[in-house]
């Protein structure tokens, strides 16, 4: 689990770089980063179905983060702050931290599910839906309903960019607009 | 910077995309319709499908891309993804339920098993990467507007 | 455990970057931070020791699966995730377009 | 045909998606097609959700499990009484709403993607309420949340954009904690199903994990549904939506995605603790008499509704945090009172930008001469907010006074009084300024809005007025007071839903 460790450090580390630096471009490229090295940590805990799509997703959200980016590099006022920034987040994550060690004991321990509903998935998945990827399985077959607001969701989304880059919202008064494509 | 990107990037980027973007577009295919028997899946393969279009509008510009797949042709894959989806949830009232896996589970490991599993990431795929495909054309041609303005 | 408080201090530098950035791509960038925080929870919770994928295999019996359940929810929740991030994107720029900055502390129209 | 079974429950979320899908698909060829899409798919779900009262009436508790499979290990969808009490609540307004915009979004561009929009958020909040899963009901909630965002910008005008980028982020950093919740929720039950998870609750106990997980739902839902230390969102928020929308986000959405997702968790799957419910009289409170002072000193008509929906949501809050019988009836029809009223406000302040392009009280007068319809269904939304004896909002605020005295809690009933009479002052400028008052010179030519919003405006004034008849009798018991049931059953719900299905 050592390799898992090291995945968490280098996580932390950038999104830090990726919170921290003033450059926008570095930004977006340190959180690309982070998500790459959160897709080998899926693939770590054995999920590749997940890793698989963290890939592709983290790409995708790298392309468009950088074309919004690019030659709008904009000077950034956060100089003069460091110590109170550094000060808060320390406090942020002393709370968080102080909580979970209070709270995550209750919680099964790592590496050791319950799996109460989940060994229904396990020992009949693939007699009862003849997939023999379990995953695949769920998200189609068990939990089909899930998926599909799942793709409404990316609909909703589509719809909403597209409403939202129109050229012109509102009609001005007695003018006439052409509906755009 | 808008004139150079109706253009492209440069000849040895284009090469390299003439060389790759089929085979991207074939390992989505691939991803998508054995869903149901390796990892991958809908999402995975069609958001794989979409980059190998992104991967053509960065490498060719987006005139090239959207000769291949126009925004008329991606919203209407798009709703007929999601239709289609729906429709099969629907179907399944014929066997009494919503959602029901109504057609034979098969032979487990063959291309052609599981039911509606592999029907419905196709449905997916089609949503998704005509979807995304959809979205970064919206916002490369607000890019392009905004660059022109100033 | 650790690793539970380590996925937590990934999630609170996801909200000290939301609470205290003042850029509109922080912002966007701090939410992205926050749901890797989340999705790397849930995979965490499923997951077993010297476990394997849960995916049959033809040719060998597989047994101490880990948890399918929470990885296809999270497959879930990494859509959701990329629809908000784009629908953000989105706005973002079509707010860079009208103001020409990225700067939240010059986007003052409205108070309160 | 009124189908007997279950079957009817995946309908409320599959009617508006095939509505919003095919609009999207189609929608484009015919000028008038988005409209009627619109306005039939919100019909036909208000009678769907009548039905489901009935049938809730005469079967109680109804389970769907979506394809097959049964609850623990497929999603479940429940129908019960408040599911139908709320279905009921958001169905009328988002068809009285679809009707309204048949003329007033006449004003945007692409009306087309304006009710594509508009369905999938229905559906959303439809899925929110019918589900009986922790996580499908995240996913809805997306759902309802992301439409919700493209719609206040819907106008793509500076403020707009600036205040959906607002509302996105801290609604996306509500929705990450309640995920988080989520999260904790099923390493601690290893199950997702809602009653499922209660029974768990019931046999291994609660423990520190369920109090993190309180503050982190408390939080998120208190975003979602804009309680005070989290309201700053929606004063920018609502007002930039166009009207109809304004009117869907104060109106129900508020609601569904933040009330009545928090009483059903912590009512039926958690169990409420004396904390939780001290802590919900107290943002309940402090909701109501800070968003009624804040209202006070705004100018700008939609702004001043916007904060009002602040300090009426503390009333609902305050209502079903008092935990007695009396409490939680008077809490639920508040909130669907609040629900018909602030639709209509917001609608005639829509009617009102409609024929004359501002928001400013300052600069309207008198308009009421001009635009009669608008003057008196604004007269009586107004009357029914501040609380004034025939119209709803009296009835149902009574109600939670009265309740707040019997439990001893004479502090908050004087409070609840108080933001009322505010309520009432607030209300007296509206009217004063925007309609009462001597006629302005250029106002003089404006005319009286289109048929559809006359149509939807009346209908709505006539439901303020005639509100107070769910309180009667036999219309009590099929409506209110089985939706209270829920809630006095609490951690019963668990039983009962696995004996439904």
């Amino acid at each position: 689990m050592v390799e898992l460790y090291l995945l968490l450090a280098f996580m932390i580390i950038g999104a830090i770089v990726a919170i921290e630096v003033k450059d926008m471009l570095s930004t977006v490229i340190a959180v690309g980063a982070v998500g790459l090295a959160l897709s080998i940590a899926f693939l770590q805990l054995k999920a590749p179905d997940v890793a698989i799509t963290q890939l592709v997703v983290e790409i995708l959200c790298l392309i468009i983060l950088i074309r919004a980016t690019l030659k709008r590099d904009l000077p950034f006022s956060t100089t003069g702050r460091w110590l109170l920034n550094t000060v808060i987040t320390g406090c942020f994550v002393a709370v968080f931290v102080i909580v979970g060690i209070k709270c995550f004991k209750d919680l099964p321990e790592f590496g050791y599910p319950i799996m109460r509903v989940s060994r229904t998935y396990i020992e009949e998945g693939l007699a009862k839906t003849g997939a023999t990827n379990l995953v695949g399985s769920v998200i189609l077959d068990f939990r089909a309903y899930d998926t599909l607001g799942e793709a409404t969701i990316l609909f909703t989304a589509v719809i909403g960019v597209l409403a939202v880059v129109r050229k012109i919202g509102r009609k001005k008064e007695g003018e006439k607009v052409e509906e755009e494509e | 910077m808008s004139r150079e990107h109706e253009k492209g990037m440069s000849l040895i980027v284009k090469t390299v995309t003439r060389l790759t973007v089929g085979i991207i577009f074939l390992y989505g295919i691939y991803i998508v319709s054995h869903g149901h028997l390796t990892p991958g899946g809908g999402f995975a393969g069609g958001v794989i499908i979409a980059l190998s279009f992104v991967h053509l509008m960065l490498a060719f510009g987006r005139e090239a891309a959207l000769k291949k797949l126009s925004r008329a042709a991606a919203s209407f894959f798009e709703s007929t993804g999601a239709i289609m989806f729906l429709v099969i949830a629907l179907l399944g009232f014929t066997g009494g339920y919503f959602f029901l896996n109504f057609l034979g589970k098969g032979q487990p490991f063959k291309l052609f098993s599981a039911g509606i599993i592999p029907l419905c990431n196709i449905a997916i795929s089609f949503k998704v990467g005509a979807g995304i495909f959809a979205i970064f054309v919206a916002l490369v041609i607000l890019e392009l507007e905004v660059e022109g303005k100033e | 455990m650790i690793v539970y408080l380590l996925t937590l201090v990934l999630f609170s530098l996801g909200i000290y970057c939301v609470v205290r950035k003042r850029n509109v791509i922080k912002l966007i960038v701090g939410i992205m931070i926050m749901e890797y925080a989340v999705n790397l929870f849930f995979i965490l919770v499923a997951y077993r020791m010297k476990g394997r994928a849960p995916i049959f295999s033809p040719d060998a019996e597989i047994v101490n699966m880990v948890d399918p359940l929470p990885q296809a929810l999270v497959l879930t929740a990494i859509v959701i995730g990329l629809a908000t991030t784009a629908l953000l994107v989105g706005i973002a720029m079509k707010i860079y377009e009208k103001y020409h900055t990225f700067d939240i502390t010059k986007i003052r129209e409205l108070r309160g | 045909m009124i189908p007997v079974s279950a079957d009817i429950i995946p309908l409320f979320v599959a009617v508006p998606l095939a509505g919003a899908f095919l609009n999207s698909l189609i929608g484009k060829k015919v000028k008038w097609l988005p409209d009627v899409i619109g306005n039939l798919t919100t019909l036909a779900v208000l009678v769907l959700s009548v039905i489901s009262v009935r049938l809730v009436t005469e079967y109680g508790t109804l389970v769907y499990s979506v394809g097959g499979w049964k609850p623990p290990v497929g999603i479940g969808m429940v129908l019960d009484g408040l599911t139908a009490f709320m279905l009921v609540t958001v169905n009328l307004v988002a068809f009285f709403v679809a009707v309204f915009s048949v003329n007033y979004m006449e004003k945007y561009t692409s009306k087309q993607k304006f009710y594509t929009l508009f369905l999938l958020m229905l559906a959303g909040m439809n899925g929110v309420i019918a589900t009986g899963d922790m996580f499908n009901l995240f996913v809805f909630l997306e759902i309802a949340s992301v439409a919700s965002y493209a719609l206040v910008a819907f106008g793509t005008e500076k403020h707009e954009l600036e205040a959906a980028f607002k509302y996105a982020v801290m609604s996306t950093v509500g929705s990450l904690f309640v995920l988080l919740g989520i999260v904790l929720l099923y390493s601690y039950t290893s199950t997702l199903n809602m009653a499922d998870m209660a029974r768990v609750f019931a046999q291994k106990g609660t423990g520190d994990i369920t109090l993190m997980v309180s503050v982190l739902f408390i939080m998120g839902f208190g975003l979602k549904a804009a309680l005070v230390p989290f309201h700053a969102w929606l004063p920018d928020a609502h007002p930039s939506a166009p009207a109809p929308i304004s009117a869907m986000l104060s109106g129900v959405l508020i609601k569904s995605l933040g009330i009545y997702v928090l009483c059903r968790i912590f009512y039926s799957v958690i169990g409420i603790t004396p904390a939780v419910a001290s802590i919900f009289l107290f943002l309940g409170a402090l909701s109501m008499v800070i968003g009624v002072f804040l209202a006070i000193g705004q100018w700008d008509l939609k702004r001043l509704l916007a904060y009002h929906s602040i300090s009426q949501i503390g009333y609902v809050v305050l209502g079903i945090g008092l935990g007695t019988p009396l409490g939680i009836l008077g809490g639920l029809f508040h909130l669907f009172n609040h629900s018909m009223f602030k639709s209509l406000l917001f609608l005639n302040s829509g009617a009102v930008e409609y024929s004359t392009g501002t928001r400013d009280l300052q600069k309207m007068g008198g308009l009421a001469k001009r635009m009669p319809v608008t003057g008196a269904t604004n007269f009586v939304a107004s009357m029914s907010i501040a609380g004034i004896p025939p119209f709803n909002g009296f009835w149902s605020k009574l109600i939670i006074i009265i309740a707040a005295v019997q439990a001893g809690r004479y502090g908050y009933a004087f409070w609840a009084v108080l933001a009322s009479l505010l309520t009432l002052a607030s209300f007296m400028k509206v009217m004063k300024y925007g309609f009462f008052d001597r006629l302005k010179e250029r106002w003089g030519r404006i005319e009286e809005v289109p048929f559809f919003m006359k149509l939807s405006m009346v209908a709505l004034a006539l439901i303020c007025i005639f509100g107070g008849v769910l309180l009667l009798g036999g219309i009590n018991q099929v409506f209110l007071d089985r939706a209270t049931a829920v809630l006095l059953r609490g951690t019963q719900y668990a039983a009962i839903v696995f004996k439904g299905s």
